[in-house]
């Protein structure tokens, strides 16, 4: 049911004929010279599909093009000893460790700060589900999640707002799709007043034999799309292009925000497993930001081939919807697989045993083109590599703030920051210590959550790490801590983000197990402050290096900026905000140290410097 | 000794409640929301989890799965049958047990660890307990507050049908302090807190909640006697 | 397309703990003329062509079957309503 | 005592998992009239006198404000009723 007449289409052959027609590049998020580098790649004017795709695949949500220069670095400190167990590191939705006896794990943690800002129970449910998706699509089963929060002051109203939205959207979606919340931090600081940070992070576990990477191969080899239809989620930019494009009529409303069915990512997790365990999937990738641009961009880019896609294939929920918003929609709980012809039947039996809907979108083809049609018409044909892999890169200035001296000189004096001095003023200063809104409790957010379920949790809160069983068998199983500190990496954002991974290193080991690896989220302002530029340029420096000296490599992670609001520069920033997931493996989780006094009677130590 | 363990879309604690059933020395046998077939076990556990979503009501959509027709007819000729959490849900919506549960009185998810006082000891599921027992299971829903009216739960507690009592505060609104019932014949029994969670040491509060396998277990033997 | 819609509400004697919080919020948020609110359902349901009785009859069955559970809540009503655009 | 009904549904252009988890069960149970189901909310709140305009007015700024959110949900009526016995 297409309402769109096929003079209004944007093909690639009116683009031939019309080069000199006016695109909304700039409201797209383009900058002039990306606009005229897509033009020197395709010889000729994008179509409008063309442009939504590039225009958010190279978007810095994306492409990474501030961070790339620096999270290189990460690459240049990777030693022989930190490969030992890394199965896959950075670039693929996740990285894969091997943890023995045939088994291996997979875990990243990945930011949905802005949006859940603007809708904080959707917001934070969304960020969930999609950080779900990355492991799923590495082959794994997820088996637990963690959340590392940064709210505005405590006493603020629209702290009020935020906190238990966000709280019961991550506790909405793990526990009704089923993972244990084995632990993360809760912050407060007015920093993080119109920007809180809702990191999340997720662990997957698998048999070496079922890893998958997102790839398009084998010629003949069929795309398939299957879970939730697909509405106009998220796409509230490409709007712009319907009023371009389009004469018959105005867009239709579109959402502003994603609503998410846990429900559906529980039935396509089930879904997916038997479908590895079955081998019927060549490659498979999650869809979450830029949807099916990035997901047909990147498949294809890391195949062999090209691909073909008929998009008036795609299931919708909303059959307004036109070719580039189908393009760029974010509707949740999807994935896409590429499946061999000869399977393609044990797929689709798989998937109507799940009631999970699917369509086999095309194919993987010859050559090295990403085709779309659109009833018969071509509206996208481009190299895969120039969208997925090959965007723009920066060399974002960056220098030490001038402030950074007096902020490192505002020691606390002896007269701003009284000692306590007696006995009834160090216990007055402890009671305010714990009943402040950094030490508390955290009980109010972690009885949310359902660390039980799975029946695999041998350790989550109150303690330092939480550990979950891998193997039943054996009790094979891994240790992961989430903890980072904005106002460490304020004052010093080298040393800062080093005593973050030191904090969630120490908390792994101190649980028993033996660190292997490294996710990261890095939380900043905005990369176009030369001051915010630097802060992140030393905290991954700083990681790096101290990861290095570990011996403990960085899997993957995420990068979040533009964490600011208002005109004042720096100050208008978040904290510097690295959060660091560190993993570890037990031979045997029944054997994890938990933290706390157990019994009385018991010595206490005090170890290191 | 095979006791089945359905699974609905959106079942979670499915594997846990074949695992628990397994530790307490039976055969755990999964069971398919779709396939209207018992395969012959003497025993049925309808676990946790969100089927369906929970979106319409929790249960509400799960009673009417093809199993579920097997089920009620097994539960009528005297199968034991328990329900926890959302199967306790599922059984209320079946009319198998009376009463219902709604969303929790502070309307948060709770997750904790719950003190229970075993208050019937002779259901199928709670034969190896003694009346006045106190257990800790974790407790873990969203919509765990037990209603009925005046006269059911008037009926209940004259019947002595109320198995499970919350100690230590009225964790989610349930009238009476109600955590779990049993039907007229004590075969069926259904309950908000998660004993499968509560059957291996380190990986839960205790052992405490193997009992009800045991106990099912037990009832099996005789029956065989 | 046709549109039916169907109301539930929690029995008045029922506990509705959504209904209280709300009671509780309304004052603090300066509306002080409310003494008590009950939260229900609002279901509707489109039909391909019109809102024939024999479609209203299916609503019926599917309320009291399906949509409300007879323990805790009370179908408040069924109706044929105009589908907006 | 009067009463006043407030109906709030999930925005059109939204996904509404509720709805279709029951539009996916009712042609389970031989319902076969029905293409699409939204589950919206329906408060009933009471006052102690009669439903007056200042009480409606309350009311609609209370469904804005704390019955509905403004950026998943549409508050798409708002009106007195008689009060059932
Ligand atoms: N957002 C959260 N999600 C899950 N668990 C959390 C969260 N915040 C804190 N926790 C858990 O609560 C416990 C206490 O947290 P916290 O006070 O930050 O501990 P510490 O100061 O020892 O790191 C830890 O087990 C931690 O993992």
């Amino acid at each position: 049911m297409s309402t769109t007449t096929p003079t209004s289409l944007d093909t690639v052959e009116r683009a031939v004929q019309t080069p000199e027609q006016e695109q909304p590049w700039a409201e797209l998020g383009l900058k002039a010279d990306e606009y005229q580098r897509i033009r020197e790649i395709l010889g000729r004017r994008p179509t409008g599909a063309e442009l939504a795709m590039y225009s958010v695949m190279w978007s810095e949500h994306c492409s990474y093009k501030s961070s790339k220069v620096h999270l290189r670095t990460f690459g240049n400190h990777l030693t022989e000893e930190m490969k030992q167990h890394l199965m896959v590191g950075i670039g693929e939705n996740a990285g894969v460790v091997d943890i023995g006896n045939g088994w291996a794990v997979t875990f990243k943690v990945e930011s949905h700060n802005h949006p859940s800002y603007i809708e904080p129970y959707q917001g934070a449910a969304t960020g969930v589900g999609g950080i779900i998706r990355d492991i799923m699509a590495m082959g794994a089963r997820p088996i637990a999640v963690m959340d590392s929060l940064r709210f505005g002051a405590i006493d603020h109203p629209d702290t009020a707002r935020v906190v238990p939205g966000v709280v019961s959207g991550v506790g909405g979606y793990g526990n009704c799709i089923g993972l244990p919340n084995i632990g993360g931090e809760v912050v407060f600081d007015p920093s993080y007043q119109g920007n809180p940070l809702v990191n999340a992070l997720c662990v997957g576990a698998l048999k070496h034999e079922d890893l998958h990477l997102a790839n398009a191969r084998g010629v003949g080899n069929l795309v398939v799309l299957f879970g939730a239809r697909t509405g106009g989620d998220g796409i509230g930019g490409v709007s712009v292009l319907a009023s371009e494009t389009f004469d018959d009529e105005g867009p239709t409303k579109r959402p502003a925000v994603q609503v998410g069915d846990p429900f559906a990512e529980k039935i396509l997790i089930e879904c997916c497993l038997e479908l590895f365990h079955a081998g019927l999937v060549e490659g498979i990738q999650d869809l979450g930001g830029a949807g099916l641009s990035c997901a047909t961009s990147e498949l294809a880019s890391a195949g062999d081939g090209g691909m073909l896609v008929h998009l008036d294939r795609v299931p919708l929920r909303d059959p307004s919807l036109r070719a580039e918003e189908i393009l760029m929609s974010e509707s949740q709980e999807r994935m896409m697989a590429v499946v061999t012809p000869a399977n393609i039947d044990a797929f689709l039996a798989v998937t109507a045993k799940w009631d999970v809907e699917t369509a086999v979108l095309g194919e993987v083809t010859d050559g090295e083109h990403l085709v779309v049609q659109w009833h018969g018409e071509t509206v996208v044909d481009v190299p895969p590599r120039t969208v997925a892999h090959d965007g723009p890169v920066y060399q974002r200035p960056f220098a030490r703030p001038e402030s950074q001296d007096a902020l490192q000189a505002d020691v606390p004096t002896a007269q701003r920051l009284a000692r306590p001095d007696g006995a009834d003023a160090l216990r007055a200063t402890l009671l305010r210590m714990v009943a402040s809104p950094n030490l508390c409790s955290r009980a109010w957010v972690t009885d949310q959550y359902d660390r039980y379920v799975m029946g695999g949790t041998a350790l989550a809160t109150p303690d330092d790490a939480g550990v979950v069983r891998v193997d039943e068998e054996t009790g094979l199983g891994v240790a992961l801590s989430l903890d980072g500190n904005g106002r460490y990496t304020k004052l010093d954002p080298r040393t800062g983000a080093q005593l973050s991974l030191a904090e969630a290193y120490r908390n792994v080991a101190a649980a028993g197990a033996k660190p292997l690896a490294v996710t990261d989220c890095l939380n900043f302002g905005s990369p176009e402050d030369s001051g915010v530029m630097w802060q992140f340029a030393e905290a991954v420096q700083g990681l790096a290096v101290a990861c290095e000296q570990l011996g403990v490599p960085v899997t993957g992670g995420n990068v979040s900026l533009y964490n600011q609001t208002g005109d004042r520069g720096l100050d208008s920033a978040v904290l510097p905000t690295p959060v660091i997931g560190v993993l570890g493996v037990l031979d045997d989780v029944t054997r994890r140290t938990p933290s706390g006094w157990r019994e009385s009677g018991q010595n206490i130590y005090l170890l290191g410097t | 000794m095979r006791v089945g363990v359905v699974t609905f879309p959106g079942s979670l604690d499915d594997g846990d409640a074949r695992r628990a059933v397994r530790l307490a020395g039976a055969e755990p046998v999964a069971l398919w929301h779709a396939d209207a077939d018992l395969h012959g076990v003497d025993a049925v556990v309808l676990p946790g989890g969100f089927s369906y979503g929970d979106y319409l009501r929790c249960g509400a959509i799960a009673r009417f799965a093809p199993v579920m027709i097997e089920v009620v007819a097994g539960a009528e000729r005297g199968m034991p049958v328990l329900g926890i959490c959302n199967g306790f849900q599922v059984l209320c919506e079946s009319h198998l047990l009376p009463g219902a549960l709604v969303r929790n009185d502070h309307q948060k998810f709770v997750c904790k660890d719950q003190r229970l006082r075993v208050e019937n000891a002779s259901t199928a599921w709670t034969s190896q307990f003694a009346a006045g027992d106190e257990i800790v299971v974790p407790l873990k829903n969203g919509e765990g507050g037990f209603v009925a009216d005046t006269e059911t739960l008037d009926r209940l507690e004259g019947e002595g049908r109320v198995v499970f009592r919350y100690l230590d505060g009225n964790p989610n609104g349930s009238l009476r302090d109600i955590a779990g019932i049993t039907n007229e014949r004590g075969n069926v029994v259904g309950l908000m807190p998660h004993p499968e969670h509560a059957v291996e040491e380190l990986f839960g509060p205790g052992l405490d909640g193997l009992g009800l396998f045991t106990s099912v277990l037990s009832a099996g033997l005789e029956a065989l006697r | 397309m046709g549109r039916v819609v169907i109301d539930v509400m929690p029995k008045p004697e029922i506990l509705d703990p959504q209904g209280k919080a709300v009671v509780g919020a309304l004052p603090r948020l300066g509306f002080d003329a409310f003494v008590g609110v009950r939260q229900g359902k609002r279901f509707e349901l489109e039909v391909e062509g019109e809102v024939t009785p024999e479609v209203l009859d299916q609503a019926r069955a599917a309320a009291e079957k399906l949509l409300s559970n007879p323990v805790i809540e009370d179908v408040v009503s069924v109706r044929a309503a105009e589908a907006q655009a």
